[in-house]
């Protein structure tokens, strides 16, 4: 049954991919959020299922059949469904068909073909995005890795026609090429010290080993594994793809570059929880990392005038969050954020993509406003997510967030707890200032227009100026926002902490999932809970003071974002001015592109067009196959003189040979 | 004593009959000769107690295929071979190639020899057949052939079709279907 | 009784004969005779070692290869039939071209 | 013909009787000197019964002035014959042209070596120790008989090759084309008959077709090979190059066939060598289908009348086939031979091989 999860997306794409062309578009969209929808039932009944089992069982494992067995290593297609797939199945299947339902008014204007293809690749998707969760081994998660990185890239690119689109999808593809790389490395490195691949026997096994002191052989396969969740979650250094993303057409955005995909990486770390507890070394790069990307993503998101491009940079300071939290070893808070994010991101980008269909393909934020009164779903569906993101309780984001924080602060990196302070009230801040420039005040126009961003979504149907009468989202997007909406409000209520009365279900749900499979693992779980619980309690005090600060921060940046970009625009411009390098900095995002392109790319390609292709290439393997040629040729022409045609020359050889071999058995 | 006399008489005919058949020029003369020598050779047989193979022999040897062999050679009226060219083309005739032939022969000689000087311990036979059991030879023979040498047996057979067909093939005019 | 070692020597000459037909004749019948002069040489060999050797197997093989000698003439002399119709020539060297 | 020399086991006794040691050897002198005769004598009786039958059945009389009713024509015949004049032509090869006559009766001859005709006598209490009648009694007769009749084909062919006449030359290539692909089912069908009997011995083979089933019908192979015997017998008249498949010399088409160029003695080996073919085929086919000497009834002392009575039977249907049955068409031929006679006799030795293993078994 699990096996059907992924196959009902699976069979959608093969309907879809084969003779989409010739279903009209109702079929054609229909069949995709339909097929959608049912993994969707068919996850909630496989949870439902494991829900009702005792702590310690939580898990059905379901083996398909042995894939490669050679030598002793055993990799069988095997799915698993426990705590934490359960909550990444029903998160991508849930938010997909949604993001499904959506789209199929989103790119209502493609002809038939097109949609179809949107749609086959949108399911091929689900369907590899599932197999990367359920998948119950390194490998066949890595199928499923490998299978999203390629349908986002043809996601990317899905308007081919589109130079910038076909550029970002390489981009993406190559740099996620990267980060596999170091991720494939990590797979081998795995399997030279435990022998196997598959999830629950290397827990197992680590969590006989003490953890790493010094920086040894788990530290660098952790490392490995961690530069490939860098690459598929967008951290630094291989977060330049996901801003370029935004390409795509705005529900994959949605779904791939914000909801479910590159939120696979902080899944892999969960999935391997105990592994990457063993290598605090690692652990502290990861906090790091995830800190400093959170914040730099948050500078930058703060003066980009892309609509899309600050979802993006929020997506990767969001991310950057959830990183921090896997590092200060708070997987629980990690994929509660994870969870949230899902909805209220997801939202925000079906929001804005809302915003972009009603201006028929205006992205830059500077050219909308006053779109308060004419959209008035989007803009207070918008409004939920931006509060949400912004993290005003009692909303959904208010309380994953606060979680990492506290844990940050308790696990006593205090310094990284700061900077989540800051990158939470940055969040704020620049949320609203995209909800003030977008919603508020009046429509502007001096802006150039990005029109040919979007050539396509520019509809025939909409013949009409943008400064007409614009009509809101149309029925099925407004479902999916308003579902999205009540999920941002209601989602985070599943894990209230303690300290405001709550259970953390959702934290007691997890913990089975990050502790080693060993014998009573179901004890063992239970005394992580009730530990867990003991400290919290203990700290119920400091995290509510933390809540405050916090919540207080984010209000003031939503004050300060309303004050700078509705009372007194003046100022923007005056800072702007005024501190015109920093400005420029960050609006060309630190010039990192440029500074990758220039220390990486450009010596690449010449390395590849003088050295590998004019120097080896040319030189050696077209030299070394000609020359094996021409020494063919030439031995040839030899050997033809023995075949001189006549049958006694022939049989004289053949009598030498005789001779030879009876004085070879009589004489040697 | 007999016995050694027919062994020799047998072995100067078959002996003498092939030195003539390649000492022929004529095709036909060869192949009436090269019929004698077998029949030599098919007394041979029979001194060795295997009157079944001699019988075979001409049967199979001077009965069919050497009648093969003339009829092809009426068939195609076959020429006499000219001396003329001999010693032009024969590429064994230039005097180098045939110092070495020369030379390879008297080695060949010499393993020869050699080889055959060691099977001297090997002079009286292992359970001496008699004729009378010739007929049960005849059974043990089939029954071996049918049992141990069944996969030689079948192949004999394939290469045997694939000889007529392809004989058939070859001997096709062009043209004529 | 007459030993091993006569037959096998008798059997040596006859094959040396064969081969030094086909290596000096210039007829492609008469190659052919010699070929089977090699043949019935082998032949020989291997009755008398059976007879020796007290077992039936080099009689069996010497079936073999007489079917194998069959074979041989069969569709060597069709070979010959289709040269000579091509070259009006039994001479093997008149062959050393390997396609017309 | 070694073949048949070497492998030819006179039956010695250990003689009980004084006057035996020098009796024996007289008596199978006496034996071999009697069948060789008696072949040459048969192939003139043969010459004058087939002109006397062909006579009969065209209502006519047949020689008639020598001797009386003619008897004495086969005489007068070799008289002419020997004395006509000996020519060779021109460019014929001086020794194959010899060589081909002689050949072709010697093989006849020595074919019939190992038939035995007849069952063991002490011709009267003369002997103690019985004597087989028949040359040579071997124990691979049949295969013998087989090589030697495959021999004959050399006669024919050489004489066709020898005269250096285009009428020989054909005669003598349609000679050996024709009896190649009639050898094999003639052995297919002889290698039925070995089965079920079991034996390669003629007269092992004749003893056991002796008795009778349910009193009357002779045990005779021909009723358990009535398709061999049919096959045999039809492959036997055209390896004896007898009419209607005597192309090596229809005279029709080829003068003479083979022996167009031959005259005089040389010329008369021919017609004697094939009769005395017909005889020897004709008395294998006896001993192979027909029980040989036996028949019920007859005590066995008198086994070697029936024998003649049987071969003067075969013989004289090969006289009548000949006056009656017209001359096939050679592609008739050779098709009717490859097409149907052979894959037939396969059938047949494929059937019988089953029935006997599992009769056996």
């Amino acid at each position: 049954m699990l096996a059907l999860i992924p196959l009902l997306p699976f069979a959608g794409f093969v309907v879809n991919a084969t003779l989409g062309r010739r279903l009209p578009k109702s079929v054609s969209g229909g069949l995709a959020s339909l097929v959608m929808l049912a993994s969707f039932v068919i996850s909630v009944m496989s949870v439902m299922q494991i829900a009702g089992r005792p702590v310690g069982e939580r898990a059905i494992q379901e083996l398909l059949y042995t894939w490669i067995a050679s030598g002793d290593l055993k990799i069988d297609v095997a799915f698993r469904v426990d705590t934490l797939s359960a909550v990444m199945i029903l998160v991508i299947t849930g938010i997909g068909s949604l993001i499904h339902i959506y789209s199929t008014a989103y790119m209502h204007d493609e002809s038939d073909g097109e949609f179809a293809r949107y749609f086959s690749y949108l399911n091929l998707f689900a369907s590899f995005m599932l197999v990367l969760v359920l998948g119950a081994n390194f490998p066949l998660m890595f199928v499923g890795w490998e299978g999203v990185g390629l349908c986002s890239y043809l996601l990317i690119g899905f308007w081919f026609k589109k130079k910038s689109a076909n550029d970002a999808g390489k981009k993406a593809f190559v740099v996620n090429r990267i980060g596999d790389y170091a991720f494939l490395l990590g797979m081998f490195a795995l399997f030279a010290k435990f022998g196997t691949l598959d999830f629950q026997q290397i827990a197992s096994a680590v969590s006989r080993l003490p953890p790493e002191a010094t920086f040894g052989i788990l530290s660098v396969t952790t490392l490995l594994l961690f530069i490939g969740a860098t690459g598929k979650s967008a951290q630094i250094p291989l977060y330049v793809w996901l801003p370029d993303a935004m390409e795509g057409p705005t529900p994959v955005s949605a779904l791939i570059h914000a909801a479910t995909m590159v939120t696979a990486g902080v899944y892999m770390i969960g999935r391997n929880a105990v592994l990457f507890e063993h290598a605090p070394q690692t652990m502290l790069i990861v906090a790091v990392i995830g800190a400093a990307t959170a914040l730099m993503a948050g500078t930058i998101g703060l003066v980009q005038n892309d609509i899309k491009r600050v979802l993006a940079y929020s997506t990767v300071s969001q991310l950057g969050y959830m990183f921090l939290a896997m590092g200060v070893g708070a997987f629980g808070a990690g994929i509660f954020h994870l969870y949230t994010h899902a909805f209220f991101k997801a939202l925000l980008f079906l929001g804005s993509g809302a915003v972009i269909h009603a201006l028929h393909g205006e992205q830059d934020i500077r050219n909308m406003g006053g779109l308060r009164k004419e959209l008035p779903i989007t803009f207070w569906t918008f409004v939920i997510g931006a509060v949400a993101i912004a993290g005003i309780p009692p909303l959904a984001g208010f309380f994953s967030k606060d979680e990492i924080l506290f844990e940050t602060y308790v696990e006593g990196h205090q310094i990284l707890w700061v900077v989540g302070m800051i990158t939470a009230v940055l969040t704020a801040t620049y949320m609203f200032r995209l909800v003030f420039l977008t919603f508020w005040g009046e429509r502007r126009q001096e802006a150039p227009a990005a029109q040919d961003s979007h050539g396509h979504a520019t509809a025939p149907s909409h013949g009409h100026g943008s400064s007409s009468h614009l009509h809101d989202a149309p029925p099925a997007m407004a479902l999916a926002l308003i579902v999205l909406a009540i999920g941002s409000v209601a989602a985070g209520w599943i894990g209230v902490p303690h300290a405001l009365g709550g259970h953390n279900e959702l934290h007691t749900w997890l913990e089975p999932a990050f502790s080693a499979p060993a014998a009573g693992a179901a004890a063992e779980g239970a005394t992580a809970a009730a530990e867990g619980e003991a400290a919290a309690g203990s700290h119920e005090t400091l995290e509510r003071m933390l809540m405050g600060v916090s919540s207080l921060g984010a209000a003031a940046g939503i004050w300060f974002a309303y004050f700078v970009w509705v009372k007194r625009r003046s100022i923007a411009e005056n800072a702007a001015r005024e501190f015109a390098p920093i400005h420029r900095l960050l609006l060309n995002k630190y010039y990192v592109d440029e500074i990758y392109d220039a220390a990486l790319v450009q010596p690449i390609k010449v390395a590849s067009q003088e050295g590998l292709w004019r120097g080896f290439d040319v030189k050696i393997i077209d030299g070394a196959v000609n020359g094996a040629a021409a020494i063919v040729n030439s031995s040839a022409t030899l050997l033809r003189r023995l075949q001189t045609g006549s049958v006694r020359t022939y049989a004289g050889s053949l009598f030498v040979g005789v001779v030879a071999i009876l004085a070879y058995y009589l004489w040697l | 004593m007999p016995e050694i006399i027919t062994f020799y008489l047998f072995a100067a005919l078959t002996v003498v009959a092939s030195l003539l058949v390649i000492g022929q020029r004529n095709p036909m003369y060869s192949v009436m000769l090269l019929i004698v020598s077998f029949g030599g050779l098919s007394g041979l047989y029979i001194q060795l107690e295997a009157p079944f193979v001699a019988v075979a022999q001409i049967i199979i040897y001077a009965g069919a295929i050497m009648v093969l062999f003339l009829f092809v050679v009426m068939l195609l009226n076959a020429p006499k071979e000219d001396a003329a060219d001999w010693d032009r083309t024969h590429p064994l005739r230039q005097p180098g190639v045939t110092r070495w032939g020369t030379v390879l022969a008297g080695l060949l000689i010499v393993q020869l020899t050699t080889a055959l000087l060691a099977v001297r311990e090997f002079n009286t036979p292992v359970g001496a057949q008699s004729d009378a059991s010739t007929v049960n030879s005849v059974h043990d023979m089939g029954r071996s052939i049918f049992t141990r040498h069944t996969f030689a047996f079948e192949a004999t057979s394939l290469l045997i079709l694939v000889a007529m067909v392809g004989a058939v093939v070859l001997a096709r005019r062009e043209g004529d279907q | 009784m007459i030993p091993l070692s006569h037959y096998l020597i008798l059997s040596a000459t006859l094959f040396a004969i064969g081969a030094a037909g086909v290596f000096l004749r210039k007829n492609l019948i008469t190659i052919l005779l010699s070929v089977e002069i090699m043949l019935n040489a082998v032949n020989l060999t291997f009755v008398a070692f059976s007879r020796f050797a007290g077992d039936l197997d080099g009689q069996i093989i010497t079936f073999f290869v007489m079917t194998v000698a069959a074979a041989e003439a069969a569709v060597g002399l069709a070979l010959v039939i289709a040269l000579f119709r091509h070259r009006e020539s039994l001479n093997p060297d008149a062959f050393t071209s390997l396609k017309w | 013909m070694h073949a048949a020399g070497a492998v030819a086991r006179p039956a010695r006794g250990d003689g009980g009787a004084l006057m035996e040691p020098f009796i024996r050897p007289v008596v199978i002198g006496a034996m071999i000197f009697i069948v060789f005769n008696a072949l040459i004598i048969a192939s003139a009786i043969l010459v004058l019964a087939e002109r006397k039958i062909m006579g009969f059945m065209q209502q006519r009389y047949g020689p008639y002035l020598v001797g009386p009713h003619g008897m004495l024509q086969p005489i007068a015949d070799i008289l002419k014959l020997v004395f006509k004049e000996e020519l060779r032509p021109k460019g014929a090869d001086k020794w194959l042209f010899t060589l081909a006559p002689v050949l072709s009766v010697v093989t006849a001859f020595v074919a019939f070596a190992p038939v035995p005709f007849g069952a063991e006598t002490t011709l009267f209490g003369l002997l103690d120790e019985p004597i087989k009648l028949g040359i040579a009694d071997m124990n691979v007769a049949v295969l013998v008989v087989f090589a030697v009749t495959s021999m004959g084909v050399y006669g024919i062919v050489l004489a066709g090759w020898a005269s250096n006449s285009k009428y020989s030359l054909f005669g003598g290539l349609r000679a050996s084309a024709q009896m190649i692909s009639y050898e094999l089912a003639y052995a297919t069908s002889l290698a039925a008959v070995i089965l079920l009997a079991g034996s390669l011995s003629l007269r092992e083979i004749v003893d056991k077709q002796d008795g009778t089933w349910l009193g009357l019908l002779p045990q005779w192979y021909l009723f358990l090979q009535p398709i061999g015997f049919l096959i045999y017998v039809i492959a036997g008249v055209a390896e004896t190059n007898r009419a209607p498949f005597d192309f090596p010399e229809a005279e029709q088409e080829l003068v003479a066939g083979y022996n167009t160029e031959y005259s005089s003695v040389r010329f008369a080996l021919f017609p004697q060598a094939e009769y005395i073919n017909m005889v020897t085929m004709s008395a294998v086919a006896t001993n192979l289908y027909l029980g040989g000497w036996h028949f019920p009834g007859v005590p066995v002392q008198f086994g070697w009348i029936v024998f003649l009575a049987k071969v003067s039977v075969f013989l004289f249907a090969y006289i009548w086939m000949r006056w009656t049955v017209p001359r096939y068409r050679y592609d008739q031929l050779m098709m009717f031979g490859w097409k149907y006679l052979f894959p037939a006799s396969v059938v047949n030795l494929i059937v019988t091989a089953a029935l006997v293993l599992y009769l056996n078994a």
